[in-house]
């Protein structure tokens, strides 16, 4: 499976179209029955966020993310896998991240999303950094430990 | 010669985003590297007070810090990611 | 949570738009984190099928998945859930079933979302009918016992 | 009267989509009903000849076979279902 699927990765400051990523994901097959998509949007903390700024390391981010999608290709039957991550300043309620999964299997389609987005979180280089809603630096977003755990549940194959 | 790059609070600490540094002989393992760093001044121990905290990539790939660096053409230093 | 969500359950003939429902979701909000659509689509399974007609039991159907919704709002703290299900006749490679859930958190989106998909699965009354290429009736689809078995991972609260 | 609905092959075997019936009095599960109807015609007996495989509705929400069917307004008889 894995040989087959040639996923897309893209990092870029500019929004991406949700509607448009699917839609090439089924562009001529007719054996895609279950698209997925994880939409990660910035949260304004209860009004406290101005912004966002995303830091990331070119070059190892595109690697980093490749390698993770392969092993989903690897992992389970999908035939079609985007992610695209924006950096940059980006503001409450605009979109961060997107990781849509084709197959022909609902399950697949799922797993392989859900799996992205763990390792996503863990294992690619992006850095947040937090601006106030009055102009002023917030500080770096700490690193969540329960990021770490659901990256783990997949080496139980579970 | 090796190309150092630092990223986020790493490199707000340390003062600049990259570097070519000649790493000493002694300098075998990524520890070896943090150790070593840690001494080249104030933002250098400011940034790595906590080597346990420091994630480590060598040529765009994730190390352990047992990881030896011969033949490294560019480590990397960062916080733990928050991407996503 | 259950109490103030407030699902979309639509049953149509016509397409829908998936972005357009995204939107929705998260409109008027900053504390949505992440949002999940599943969008299943009729396969040609391998070239063999013209078209699905799918019947349903007007009232039932949109009961029963309301039914299912507010189950999964009691379960996870998702802000939005809205579910599209389209009937009549349906060609290969287009959309049948939209699936879309909201939440602070991606895995309540993810698992509210997988959840909803198989109870809509085995719950909903709705039934599919082929249409073979050459024009002729391919008999109505049988339901699988895997989608029985998803079901009841459910149960387990895991 | 109690409006039956029936659905995809049910409705195909049967021959109708619905249909008002006054059930007799020891007709008092949905068991009783499959049952019953079973002996109705050719169309019933092709559509219930494996009871079990019959999923049923009362009043919009599904029940086992074990159901009482007192105060049924509606009953619905259909196939294991196919959406998503």
């Amino acid at each position: 499976m894995s040989s087959r699927l040639t996923p897309t990765v893209r990092i870029q400051a500019e929004d991406f179209d949700v509607a448009a990523e699917i839609a090439l994901l089924g562009e001529g097959r007719a054996d895609v029955g279950a698209v997925v998509t994880f939409t990660g949007l910035c949260r304004d903390e209860d009004g406290a966020l101005g912004a966002l700024h995303l830091e990331h390391y070119a070059g190892m981010a595109e690697a980093e993310i490749a390698r993770i999608a392969d092993e989903a290709g690897a992992r389970w039957p999908i035939t079609g896998l985007t992610v695209i991550h924006r950096v940059g300043r980006i503001e409450p309620g605009r979109n961060i991240v997107l990781v849509a999964t084709a197959s022909a299997h609902r399950d697949a389609a799922f797993q392989a999303a859900s799996f992205m987005m763990d390792y996503l979180k863990s294992r690619a280089p992006f850095w947040k950094k937090e601006e106030r809603r009055d102009g002023t630096t917030g500080g770096w977003v700490d690193a969540k430990e329960s990021d770490e755990e659901a990256t783990r549940r997949w080496s139980r194959r579970s | 010669m090796t190309r150092l790059v630092y990223f986020a609070w790493v490199r707000e600490r340390i003062g600049r985003s990259e570097e070519d540094a000649v790493l000493p002989a002694e300098v075998v393992t990524v520890a070896d590297l943090l150790a070593w760093l840690k001494g080249r001044g104030d933002g250098y121990a400011a940034a790595l007070q906590h080597p346990n905290a420091i994630r480590v990539a060598i040529n765009q790939e994730h190390v352990s810090h047992r990881e030896p660096i011969a033949g490294a053409r560019e480590i990397a230093l960062f916080p733990p990611m928050t991407g996503g």
